[in-house]
């Protein structure tokens, strides 16, 4: 039997500690991308992951989020292993995901694609809608185009929009500024710390511009070849330079 | 007098042809529209829910409740086949052909064997009706008036409730469906159960007006899947304006010139209409709106 | 003894499986019975089967296997035309024997052939005079969109004719259609007397229930329909009734011999649904074999086809005695006028004996002659010469 | 470039990326194999020699489909429009001009070309019409269903060309079997020896040259297509040109089988353009490994004799055990049951080499 | 004369008019960068110019030719090359056949394996080039597909956000080889939202908004004028 270390043992008992990933193992099909991916997430921090192209951010989303197996290693929420839960699964214990490259569905309105989101709560919410019209008006002026015409731009948002539909405790967001207008960047950076606020929402997200890093992240990993290489802190992220440093480990 | 008696039988033909179209496609529209799914092993389920129909109705229950039973019979040969067969190939779509055609013939001599080379058809109902010098089996006219209704009740379920938002979205990209909590594997199941049961009772529907044996289900296909064809890929834009343009086609061709034409005139439909109209009619529609 | 090798290609599975499973039956029955008599010659019978699947490729690849594999002595094959006309080369190359025990369109003039089904002639002949005295001289035909329908359907169109009867219309159906409202509609449109059904495959037959359904209740003929496919079995009544077929045989035959016959089949075979004439053909296609090998005293096709050159290879099989016609190497029915009533029960109005299927000789077919191997029809008859 | 280099650089295309088995090891395996198919007939009886030259004539039908649908991405359901145009015509052509002067031999050049002609007609209305996935399927797919249709009802004596009869759904015959002219009498190609030969010969002949098409630029801009057909034509490639190209070679191979067959059997028939018959070539090529020509090759062969001896020895049962066979198949050999064996094989072969190199 | 022109170009969506009257040119040798808020009609722009939307009405001209209605394969066989916003490469075959494929009718069948070494190493793709391209992480894919495009040497490169997805040094990285090509006379018109890019390689910018001009300039001027600050730029710091 594997022992885990004691520091790490305690810091997952810690209560405020929503997301716990140990040692965590992860590929495709045999060819391993995480090799050991150590982090926390406090309940209500909003953390960043940062790393070249191809060190295996979307693969740790997807892992995170269920799309791809554990290999090895423990995912925790809340204190429980949810390792052996399905997406759909996760997804109702309110994590919501926005996938690189947003995967909107195509052929369906932009109204349609929000309905969607409602199964992260498994309900649909009063209001909910409205709410997220006021956030992105575009997608209230093209409610019924579908979602495959809509611009590379609408169509992040469209897709971040989706998953504030379910009212999820904690989003994983993957590269949201890319594809997007840089007031739009700045809006959406601003919403979810908004929305961080007001609802105390965990955010994990990953991204490269450094822009977006700062007005959003309290905390940043660093990831390379499949591991976390760094942890930068509140301060370290006021500086350009040190980020730009980091991204290009 | 005469000219309206003829008018009649015309509406009466294109009404049965199109009854036959729409009964008989839409559970391979639902598969295929909505999972992209070329379900081979449609004429199966055809059979099952006439068997099982046919069975139910020999056992004493009333017709319409013996049709019934046809149809969720299918229903379930579907969801079994759904998880057992086609689950695993959803990211490959065209080895459904091989599959399905596998399981068309497993169950097609599966059914010679345990059931024999036939089974006692269970009559026809409701007896007949006379306008001007024909007469007409009033039977048919429930089989329109069923054909209307499964469109209706279809297209109601799809655009009206979740599921058939979660459907779709499944369908399309099922990685984010699944990530946004959508139980994809539920919604498969269903989606494929409801083709199934809905093949299962055109022939619940069908059984007593044909003979029943195992290869029964073949005669279903053409139409099915020509209709399937000309509508496109959007089951509920598509299917019921391919059923009436085939519907017109085939009543007018067979009556001027006989079944042959009537038959050919079908498959020449479908190269033309594709020739126009390269995605089905609902593509052409979805183009316009967008 | 070297036991005498009987090769079988029927479709036990596939569309034909319905009406053929019963002939592969009626094979093993005579085999069974001539066997424990002492076989022929005191040569046990052998039966080497396979099952063709309705697929006329399967018939190509097994006539072969058996002629050149297992070196049969006679083969008995085939329910469509088609899967004849798919094998018939084959034999021809090989020089083989096969016997066709199946009703069919007629004309095949090939001395590697012999022909224990009946034919048009055979049944229309009989059938349309009796239909037209009865029920009057207007007619429509439907038949099956291919060479059995189309060639029957002319029969059918010249017999008519002959006998001052008028043809009101005429529709062909693509084999595998199933429906039928338009089709019932346009016999009603023309009025006939009776409607001629020449229907092929199960999914033809649906007529019959839909045609009862819209109460088309007109007489009707047939000369496949009720001796194959026991339509008045599978239907419920009374969409047959006032159905005539000209039968060589169907288990309902009220004869001795016949009554005798059922109760041994289903002695052997308790499941089988019904014992129609193709069975019977190729139950009395065995004892013909058996005639004419013990005749020859050789299964060589030289020494067999001398003997069917003689005339009188006859058989008393359980319609009554079959003949070999040497012209044609075809054979001679008793020919049942069958009727469905109301009940769907059958009645035979009239019987006639010892009918010739005498086409082929008289427009010039002579096997005892040449050997043209083709098949012919009445608008394209063998050459004159 | 000299023109021997360019010959040599010509013949190298027989392997590269698009193919399976590469290297002097398939190629070895490969004499190993045509040898012994070479030797075959010396040990076999002659009822085997002819039922492996019926089984030899649909693999040109399986590979064409495997050029079209595993390479080009287009799914053809119809492949055996064009086998029947072919079987057709070579009937007609024959039972006209007979079999004197190798007459038989310009009526298969013919038959083929008129097939691959159709092909090109058919196929300028679908893929410059831009038809593709499943509706390309469908589309073709009636096509062969409205010539069964129509051939089954030309039993009719109207129904003739020339000498020759149509002769509805029972199948038009006595067409004369290829023939080869010879001094001192001509060799008629019955399913024996000589015919095995020649049958074998062409297929070696079409798997080589289909192997050095798909490994040619054609072949590569093929495989784009069916990968990616916008960013294909965004480099610059007419996509429905090469679309076309693929269907008319792999439909006049579909003619090539139609013609062997007829002339094989005497025969040909409308059936061999229906629902079932149709069906067939998807299933051999999707069972071996569609896209590669090599296991399309030897998956078919596979297919075909597995379901004949199923139907020899499984009796009612043998139409059950082929579905499940299919589905199994399906199942756990995702790319095809061939490729699944050659993917394991080399597994085992790489295990076993870096085992041995762990023992030094 | 310039390289690429649009004289009133026109292109409408059911009711919604993407493009409207767009007057462009581009000058041979010129770098030029298209920014403007999401759903401006950059991306539609850009499938105008390569045939795969129609016009409704207008003219393009390119070198002079008129190009309105070529087909996208004559276009691209004329000198036009693009990169799409979302990745469009061959993925079940391996990075080097997507390569292969690009260039296999632009360079000498004796060069070509050379050729395509030394595109790979420049992509940084050398490591993974037995890789099936679906597998690569986002931000390789969008490498492999600027490769295939520059693999056609084209006069004019079209650019659809290429460095979406990149870190700020390979942002700049990818701008210093445009440069580069741009030097060896590449013309270049990229859509990008990436302002520092922008600065790094424009020579000219020009901002289009409801699929009209809006503003156009160096992107000193662009970033001074107030209106493009409120309907895109926000408080960047360019
Ligand atoms: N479906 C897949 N199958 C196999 N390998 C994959 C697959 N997806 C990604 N990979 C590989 O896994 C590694 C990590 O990919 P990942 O997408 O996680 O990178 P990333 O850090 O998100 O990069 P980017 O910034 O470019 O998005 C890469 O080497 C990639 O080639
Ligand atoms: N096929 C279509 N049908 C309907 N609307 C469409 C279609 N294609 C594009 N649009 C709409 O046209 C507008 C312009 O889209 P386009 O993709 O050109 O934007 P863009 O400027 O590239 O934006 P982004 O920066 O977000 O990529 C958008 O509003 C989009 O929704
Ligand atoms: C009547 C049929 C079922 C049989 C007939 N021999 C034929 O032509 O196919
Ligand atoms: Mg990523
Ligand atoms: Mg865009």
């Amino acid at each position: 039997m594997k022992t885990w270390p004691q520091s790490i043992l305690e810091k997952s008992m810690r209560k405020d500690v929503i997301l716990d990933v140990i040692s965590l193992h992860a590929g495709y099909g045999g060819k391993p991308v995480l090799q050991g991916v150590d982090f926390q997430v406090r309940e209500g921090e909003i953390v960043a992951v940062i790393g070249r192209n191809g060190v295996g951010k979307s693969t740790l989303m997807k892992t995170l989020i269920g799309l791809l197996p554990t290999d090895r290693g423990s995912i925790n929420l809340r204190g429980a292993s949810i390792d052996l839960l399905a997406a759909h699964q996760r997804a109702r214990r309110g994590i919501g995901y926005v996938p690189q490259g947003r995967d909107v569905f195509p052929r369906m309105s932009v109204l349609e694609n929000l309905l969607v989101g409602e199964s992260i709560a498994g309900q649909a919410t009063e209001g909910k809608v409205d709410e997220i019209f006021h956030y992105f008006p575009i997608l209230k002026e093209r409610a019924d185009q579908r979602a495959g015409t809509m611009s590379g731009g609408q169509q992040q948002q469209l897709a971040i929009g989706r998953v504030l539909m379910g009212t999820p405790s904690m989003i994983l967001l993957d590269e949201p500024s890319e594809g997007i207008q840089p007031n739009i960047v700045q809006d959406i950076a601003r919403i979810t710390v908004e929305l961080n606020r007001k609802t105390g929402v965990t955010v994990v997200f990953v991204e490269q511009n450094i822009d977006m890093i700062r007005a959003m992240a309290q905390r940043c990993y660093v990831m390379d070849k499949g591991s976390i290489v760094a942890e930068l802190d509140k301060d370290m992220l006021q500086d350009r330079d040190i980020i730009r440093r980091y991204l290009s480990v | 007098m005469e000219f309206l008696y003829s008018i009649f039988s015309f509406l009466y033909q294109f009404g049965d042809a199109f009854a036959f179209l729409v009964l008989s496609s839409c559970g391979l529209a639902v598969i295929f529209g909505m999972m992209g799914v070329i379900n081979l092993a449609h004429g199966e389920f055809i059979l099952c829910g006439a068997y099982v129909s046919t069975s139910a109705a020999h056992m004493g229950l009333p017709l319409p409740l013996a049709i019934a039973a046809g149809s969720i019979a299918a229903g379930i040969a579907g969801m079994i086949v759904e998880l057992a067969v086609i689950r695993p190939l959803y990211a490959r779509p065209l080895d459904t052909i091989v599959a399905t055609w596998g399981i068309s013939m497993i169950v097609t001599q599966g059914t010679l064997i345990v059931l024999g080379t036939t089974m006692a058809g269970s009559g026809t109902p409701f007896g007949s009706f006379s306008v001007g010098a024909y007469s007409y089996s009033i039977y048919r006219v429930v089989l329109m008036v069923m054909a209307v209704v499964t469109l209706a009740a279809l297209w109601l379920m799809f655009t009206k409730t979740r599921f058939g938002i979660l459907a779709r979205a499944t369908i399309q990209v099922p990685h984010v469906a699944e990530a946004l909590g959508v139980n994809t594997n539920l919604i498969y199941s269903l989606t494929f159960g409801l083709g199934a049961a809905l093949a299962g009772l055109a022939g619940g529907l069908y059984a007593p007006t044909m003979t029943l044996v195992p290869t029964m289900g073949a005669s279903f296909m053409v139409e099915a899947f020509v209709t399937v064809v000309v509508g496109g890929a959007d089951i509920f834009l598509g299917t019921a304006p391919a059923a009436v343009v085939l519907g017109l086609i085939k009543a007018a061709l067979t009556s001027w010139k006989g079944q042959f034409a009537g038959q050919i005139g079908l498959l020449v439909a479908v190269i033309i209409v594709i020739r126009i109209l390269p995605r089905g009619i609902s593509g052409k529609i979805l183009k316009e709106r967008a | 003894q070297e036991p005498i090798k009987l090769g079988v290609l029927e479709d036990q599975s596939g569309d034909f499986a319905l009406a053929t499973i019963g002939k592969v039956h009626g094979i093993e029955l005579a085999v069974e019975e001539i066997n424990a008599a002492g076989g022929i010659d005191g040569r046990p019978i052998e039966i080497i089967a396979y099952d063709t699947q309705s697929d006329n490729t399967r018939y190509q690849e097994f006539m072969r296997r058996v002629l050149q594999r297992d070196k049969v002595d006679v083969v008995f094959a085939g329910f469509s035309s088609a899967s004849r006309e798919a094998y018939r080369p084959i034999v021809n190359q090989f020089d083989g024997l096969a016997f066709y025990n199946n009703q069919y369109e007629g004309g095949v003039c090939d001395a590697n052939m012999i022909v224990t089904g009946a034919v048009p002639e055979q049944q229309f002949s009989t059938l349309l005079p009796y239909m037209m005295e009865t029920y009057g001289k207007k007619v429509y035909t439907i038949a099956a969109d291919y060479n059995f329908g189309q060639i029957s359907a002319e029969w059918v169109r010249q017999i008519v004719d002959e006998n001052g009867g008028e043809m009101v219309g005429e529709e062909f159906i693509p084999l595998g259609v199933s429906q039928f409202s338009q089709t019932i509609q346009n016999i009603q449109a023309a009025k006939p007397d009776f409607v001629v059904t020449l229907l092929v495959g199960t999914a033809q037959s649906s007529y019959y229930e839909q045609a009862g359904a819209a109460n088309l209740a007109l007489p009707m003929a047939s000369s496949v329909n009720v001796g194959q496919g026991y339509e008045h079995k599978r239907f419920t009544p009374p969409s047959l009734a006032n159905m005539y077929a000209t039968v060589n045989y169907i288990e309902e035959v009220d004869t001795p011999e016949s009554k005798a016959f059922v109760e041994k089949w289903h002695a052997k075979f308790p499941d089988e649904p019904y014992i129609n004439q193709e069975a019977e053909n190729s139950y009395a296609a065995v004892y013909l074999y058996k005639l004419m090998v013990e005749r020859a005293k050789s299964t060589e096709l030289e020494a067999i086809r001398g003997v069917i050159a003689e005339g009188d290879i006859c058989f008393d099989a359980p319609e009554g005695e079959m003949c070999i016609d040497p012209k044609s190497q075809h054979t001679s029915h008793t020919i049942y006028l069958a009727q469905v009533t109301e009940d769907h029960s059958i009645a035979f109005p009239k019987v006639w004996e010892s009918i010739q299927p005498y086409w082929l000789g008289e427009a010039g077919c002579d096997l005892t002659m040449e050997d043209p191997s083709a098949q012919y029809t009445p608008s394209s008859p063998p050459p004159a010469k | 470039m000299s023109r021997a280099s360019r010959f040599t650089s010509f013949l190298k295309l027989v392997e590269g990326p698009q193919t399976l088995g590469n290297g002097p090891k398939f190629w070895s395996g490969f004499a190993v194999v045509l040898l012994a198919a070479c030797s075959y007939p010396a040990f076999a009886d002659s009822y085997d020699v002819g039922n492996n030259v019926y089984f030899f004539n649909w693999l040109f039908m399986a590979l064409g489909l495997s050029l079209i649908w595993g390479y080009g991405g287009s799914l053809s359901f119809g492949q055996t429009a064009f086998f029947g145009i072919a079987g057709y015509s070579y009937g007609v052509l024959t039972i006209n001009l007979g079999d004197a002067y190798g007459l038989t031999l310009f009526s298969l050049v013919m038959a083929v070309a008129i097939s691959a002609l159709f092909a090109a007609v058919l196929g300028y209305f679908l893929f410059f019409g831009r038809i593709n996935g499943v509706f390309l399927g469908i589309v073709s797919l009636s096509v062969t269903l409205v010539l069964e249709r129509f051939m089954a009802q030309t039993a009719g004596p109207e129904w003739v060309i020339g000498k020759a009869r149509l002769n509805g759904f029972n199948g038009m015959g006595a067409m004369p079997s290829l023939t080869i002219p010879w001094p001192g009498g001509n060799i008629v190609l019955y399913p024996d020896i000589t015919l095995y030969y020649l049958t074998l010969a062409l297929l070696v002949i079409v798997y080589l040259g289909l192997r050095m098409l798909v490994n040619s630029r054609f072949g590569n801009v093929l495989v784009a297509i069916r990968e990616n057909p916008l960013r294909a034509e965004m480099l610059g490639y007419d996509v429905r040109k090469y679309q076309l190209g693929a269907f008319v070679i792999g439909s006049a191979l579909a003619g090539l089988s139609g013609v062997l067959y007829t002339s094989w059997g005497n025969y040909i028939t409308p059936a061999s353009m229906g629902m079932t018959a149709a069906s067939l070539p998807i299933v051999w090529v999707a069972v071996g490994g569609r896209s590669d020509l090599t296991t399309t090759l030897v998956g078919t062969f596979l297919v075909l004799i597995v379901f004949q001896s199923l139907t020899i020895h499984g009796s009612q049962y043998a139409l059950v055990a082929m579905g499940l066979l299919l589905v199994i198949t399906v199942l756990i050999a995702p790319k095809g049951i061939v490729t699944a064996l050659v993917e394991f094989v080399s597994k085992m072969s790489d295990r076993r080499k870096s085992k041995a190199e762990e023992v030094r | 004369m310039p390289l690429l022109e649009t004289h009133k170009l026109n292109k409408h969506f059911g009711g919604l008019h993407v493009t409207g009257n767009v007057d462009f040119a581009l000058n041979p040798g010129e770098m030029h960068c298209l920014i403007g808020p999401n759903g401006a009609g950059k991306s539609t722009f850009f499938k105008l110019i390569l045939g795969e939307h129609l016009p409704d009405s207008g003219d393009i001209l390119y070198d002079g030719h008129d190009i309105t209605r070529a087909k996208p394969f004559e276009r691209i066989r004329k000198g036009i090359s693009v990169k799409f916003q979302v990745p469009g490469i061959f993925k079940e075959l391996s990075v080097r056949q997507n390569l292969t494929i690009a260039l296999q009718y632009h360079v000498d069948p004796e060069l070509l394996a050379e050729e395509i070494d030394q595109l790979l190493e420049f992509l940084k793709l050398a490591d993974d080039q037995k890789q099936l391209a679906g597998n690569l992480s986002h931000g390789q894919k969008q490498w492999l597909e600027i490769g295939m495009a520059i693999a056609l040497k084209p006069k004019l490169l079209l650019l659809d956000e290429p460095t979406a997805g990149m870190t700020p040094d390979e942002t700049f990285a990818t701008g210093e080889m445009l440069q580069e090509l741009n030097r060896e006379g590449m013309t270049l018109l990229a859509v990008e939202h990436d302002m520092a890019f922008v600065r790094q390689i424009a020579h000219q910018v020009t901002v289009l908004h409801f699929g009209k001009i809006f503003a156009q300039g160096t992107i000193d001027e662009i970033v001074a004028n107030e209106d493009v600050a409120a309907i895109y730029l926000g408080e960047v710091d360019a």
